[in-house]
């Protein structure tokens, strides 16, 4: 009960956090095309729940939750995607593609790229026997990939520490995983790698948790990969404004509504005996605390040119410079 | 002449075409029921159905091969690659498949097919989705390049690019989908392989290619209120290129620059330099200068982007530079 | 049995074709890579006795006892390898990839790009309603490649005409197949499509030719793709002189030997009472008939660069030529 | 000092830095058991293990990617493609984000990865295995280019490509496996970035790269017994390129031909005339010659794809039609 509470708080936090960015995506403060996680909190929280700080996250053009669920702080994921120095990319990244090393979180925007270089972390994990773990969380529209193919069956035969999170939202933009992806569930991919089958619900941070737990516990005793479907469902657009109707009925949405994981969680906490007015006052204190770093973000300064050319890439000895008058032809 | 934006232009080129041959057929991610990324398909659908509109999977390297085997099959595809960066997924496709069959087969098997993508930066896209990527093709025998810069052009271009039995790449960008121009009513092509010359000039040659274009007719424009006659010449077609229009000019001028988005090192503003150099030699008074972007990943933010490509001012400060004027103030 | 005595004729045809390809390789007429086709004849003979003289067949770096099956005459196969203008693709190609248009069949020296290329041409079939079927066929080795992913996905959501072949060989190069594909039986990733798993015996001809028939008429009945793995095992290297010693028992060759197609066909022939000059006859009239190829073969014309040059591109209206100064920067 | 293969030089540089840093390794398809198709890791596997000698499936995508993300944890992966018309297959891996990494992540995450691969023709292996595609690389911020001609320079070049800290695109030639060449005994380094003068000369400076260095130095040979006295430059480094000692040779000899096994249009040709030129105005007597690749698809068969590529005879055509002297006969 008490992690449930935990958990609770954490995908309200992830809610707001989301509801936050959309807007400031309206506001025009951040840039690029953002995609809010709406209705995917539990797994977000109840997967990154079971990872150690030294573990690693790979995720996707849709990674500012999967961040924060990974520890990095609001503070640095909300920056970066507001183009700030102080993101976890110095604001050259931004909503779509960031890393932050020190919370060992990378995503990037090319669907299904990062399969497989999340055979590269768990391969040097492996033979560094370091006991870390990499997950890798991806799209079902990124399941139709032939990263995703060519990683599984390269981490199967290596048997590396990764644990591949599918994510399954029901759509890849405008395509309904129904139409597009040719077998009734993702996870009946595994058998093509020699893994298990392994469906989640999605919406169930607990299942989530205890799924993510037994998957990271395989993978830290050698006997990874894993393949893991997390069933989930995208409450809101592709992004902000996309045009919904063109793929989906407005009723299907709805009726989502009534199963998403706060609604869930919350009944279950309720049901349990949990007071109503601690999860109020739990909201209204998340609340605060994301206005006041909104304040705090607006006024924090943009990378300068420098920034951006300083690290493209790193002078060589005895040669001409990576960086300086050849770096800029302008 | 009615007025459309770029995007529209497209679309009436697809409608166009569409109509006109049944064999002619779109293919990507959303280009059906959302209508492309930038709509240029908008519509499109509901009038010619999922035969000639394909939405398809996440799957760049099979829908790029799919339009391959379709075209070698008499079919007239366009493969959609949404953003340039991905065709990075799809080159073993056009690179080792489309632009060698027709060779391959020693000329038996004609490949009429149009691999459509966009390039560039402007839209605060990030480093993963703003390159320029253009002249990875025009080193590859069996490819034609082509970047149109207005809605008028693109859409000549793309029906003459539909039509035609070789392999075509042809990039758009991203920042023009919303530029309005004129586009006449009654159909008409543009052939591939023929150069434009958008303003013509005394004094300098520019030649740009396909956003840069718009940013070297503005500079053309403030340079003219400084007693500066600038010629801009758009290639369109990068290869074949249309060696005579620049040279035509270069001769004139004595002086020319080039101005790219893509970084110089590399890329295809070495190539039109050196075809000038080559054969304008004695024209010349200075030797061609390349005004290209900044050799840096496109970074994030509301305007960093604009700071690591060419601007109107620093196309302007260039020329400036170029003629031995003093620079504005 | 008359079918059975056929598909022998055809095998040994194929083995002894094979076999002087081998020693004209050796003999440097053949120029690039050659790959030997030794033990794998049941599979060529079998499926593509089940097409139709216009389906299509897209194969591999190991293409030349397809292409024959196919129905390309020796003539044009052999000249091809050898580099003359009487080849399928005017000598322009070679042993690894070449193109005979009036025999729908292609190949391709990239490993696995050929399963994306059969969509297009299944595509093609599909939306003209021609009643043709595409068939691709690809090793173990491409089944680990990416496209065999997205191909798989894209032909089994639009239900295209094609029937993917694996022929699994057991190795890819110096790759065991136990060692590189991570599950049991390739024909388990089927699943992963919503397709049957389906594996035959690839050193039984009639099985395989079965298995093609079934595949083809459901393709023709809008109910493909199919995929089917067929298990056969290459008896000589990848390629003539490769290191085998770094990657495979030769007892492992020597028993493989006994179950190769050509034996046990013959002594299914044989046990049903054919007589043995009969065989020997037709073994002596392929011989003979392949000598006199041979020595016509020598004899053929290479191409000119003109011919080569020629091709690169189709002349473009109004425009500076695709051909002619600019196509030869030399 | 020691003569060896350039396959041998290949093997040392490996086994120098795998015995140096564990860290070190080879990944690719058939590195381990075959020691490479060209045998330039034989005996390794042996000596080092599968730890660092990784035999992978063919799945050129996840192998590219698998170096960038142990590279990103601090291993030091050198990853074969083993044609670089393979690479077609990688070119997200290595441009969307090896090359994008280190900035994407403020200058924190370190890519210290090899790309190694080989290209072009002379090994009679047809269009899909004989492509020049070293300029796609070369525009792209975030790489380096290493073509290296000899077997001193492959080794002391590979050896700094290992261990330098950004992702190096490493491109040999299939033709060059075999050739000899003295190589110290002693450790050595090649900076990269440094171009090296083959062969001084005064009348004309030819600029080639990989393969084609060594049919420069022939025809250089040649034409000195006809009195013409040719200085060889080989870049080694495509980028950074070595401008310097480019400019130093052209202003000395003021005529300058660019040599490349890749086609002229879109190739590093362009790229390095432009750079020539523009340098090199004043100094120069005649344009920079481009002498280059056909545009065609390496055709097979015995002898077809040496007639459409540079040959010794062709460059020394070249050269006396630059230098305005009689063809010989
Ligand atoms: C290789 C590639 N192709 C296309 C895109 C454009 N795109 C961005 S997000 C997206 C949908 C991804 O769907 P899914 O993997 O299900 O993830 P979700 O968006 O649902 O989180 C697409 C097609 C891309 N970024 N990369
Ligand atoms: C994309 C690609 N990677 C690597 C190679 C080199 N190569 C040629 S054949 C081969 C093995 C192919 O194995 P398989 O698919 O099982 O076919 P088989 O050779 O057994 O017929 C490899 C790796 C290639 N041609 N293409
Ligand atoms: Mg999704
Ligand atoms: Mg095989």
């Amino acid at each position: 009960m008490n992690e449930l509470k935990e958990f609770y708080a954490q995908m309200l936090l992830l809610r707001l956090f989301d509801q936050q960015c959309m807007d400031l995506k309206k506001k025009d403060l951040i840039y690029s095309g953002y995609h809010p996680y709406e209705g995917q909190e539990a797994v977000a929280v109840g997967f990154c729940a079971a990872l150690q700080p030294d573990d690693v996250l790979l995720s996707t053009h849709r990674p500012h939750c999967h961040a924060v669920a990974k520890g990095c702080s609001l503070e640095a994921v909300l920056t970066e995607m507001m183009g700030r120095r102080t993101g976890c990319s110095g604001g050259l990244g931004g909503a779509m593609q960031f890393i932050a090393v020190e919370n060992h979180f990378y995503c990037g925007s090319v669907v299904g790229s990062n399969l497989g270089l999340a055979t590269g972390f768990g391969l040097a994990m492996k033979q560094r026997q370091s006991g870390q773990v990499c997950m890798c969380v991806f799209g079902d529209g990124a399941s139709n990939h032939g990263t995703f193919h060519e990683a599984m069956n390269l981490a199967a035969i290596w048997k590396l520490p990764v644990v591949f999170v599918c994510e399954n939202n029901q759509f890849a933009e405008a395509m309904p995983v129904k139409e597009f992806v040719a077998c009734e569930r993702i996870s009946m991919r595994a058998r093509g790698y020699g893994l298990e089958e392994i469906t989640v619900d999605g919406n169930d941070v607990e299942e989530s948790r205890r799924a993510a737990n037994t998957a990271i516990e395989l993978c830290r005793k050698g006997q990874g990969p894993v393949l893991i479907e997390a069933v989930t469902y995208r409450i809101r657009g592709h992004y902000v404004g996309d045009p919904e109707a063109t793929y989906r009925n407005p009723a299907e949405v709805v009726e989502a509504r009534k199963y998403e994981p706060l609604v869930r969680t919350k009944k279950k906490l309720l049901d349990g005996g949990c007071d109503p007015a601690e999860l109020e006052a739990m909201q209204l204190a998340i609340s605060d605390k994301l206005a006041t770093l909104e304040q705090w973000a607006i006024q924090q300064e943009f990378p300068t040119l420098e920034c951006a050319v300083d690290h493209v890439g790193i002078a060589l000895a005895n040669a001409p410079q990576v960086r300086g008058p050849l770096a800029t032809s302008i | 002449m009615p007025t459309v934006t770029f995007g529209e232009a497209i679309r009436q080129a697809y409608e166009e075409e569409m109509t006109r041959d049944k064999d002619v057929f779109l293919i990507g991610e959303d280009v059906g029921r959302w209508g492309s990324l930038y709509r240029s398909s908008r519509g499109l659908l509901e009038k010619f159905g999922t035969d000639q509109l394909k939405d398809t999977p996440i799957s760049e390297a099979a829908l790029a091969g799919c339009g391959v085997g379709a075209a070698a099959m008499g079919m007239r595809p366009i493969v959609e690659i949404m953003y340039i960066d991905f065709i990075s997924i799809a080159m073993d496709q056009i690179v080792n498949h489309a632009a060698k069959w027709h060779q391959l087969s020693n000329g038996r098997v004609k490949l009429p097919i149009v691999f459509k993508t966009q390039g560039g930066a402007g839209r605060r896209n990030s480093s993963q989705h703003s390159q320029s990527l253009e002249n990875w093709f025009v080193n590859i025998p069996g490819l034609i390049t082509v970047m149109p810069s207005t809605p008028y052009d693109v859409k000549g271009l793309l029906k003459s690019a539909i039509r035609d039995d070789n392999p075509v790449m042809f990039i758009e960008h991203k920042s023009l989908y919303f530029d309005k121009g004129e586009v006449p009513a009654e159909e008409y092509l543009i052939p591939l392989g023929l150069a434009d010359v958008k303003r013509s000039g005394e004094d300098l040659t520019i030649i740009a290619t396909s956003w840069m274009v718009t940013f070297a007719l503005k500079a053309a424009a403030l340079l003219q209120q400084e007693g500066i006659s600038c010629e801009v010449i758009d290639p369109r077609t990068l290869w074949p290129l249309d060696q005579q229009t620049l040279i035509t000019s270069v001769q004139k001028t004595g002086l020319c620059m080039v101005v790219t988005e893509a970084p110089a090192e590399g890329g295809w503003s070495g190539e039109a330099s050196a075809v000038v150099h080559e054969h304008c030699f004695g024209a010349l008074k200075k030797p061609v200068r390349r005004h290209c972007g900044m050799r840096t990943g496109i970074p994030y933010g509301p305007s960093l982007e604009f700071d690591c490509i060419p601007s109107v001012n620093s196309i302007a400060a260039a020329a400036r530079d170029l003629l031995g004027k003093p620079a504005a103030h």
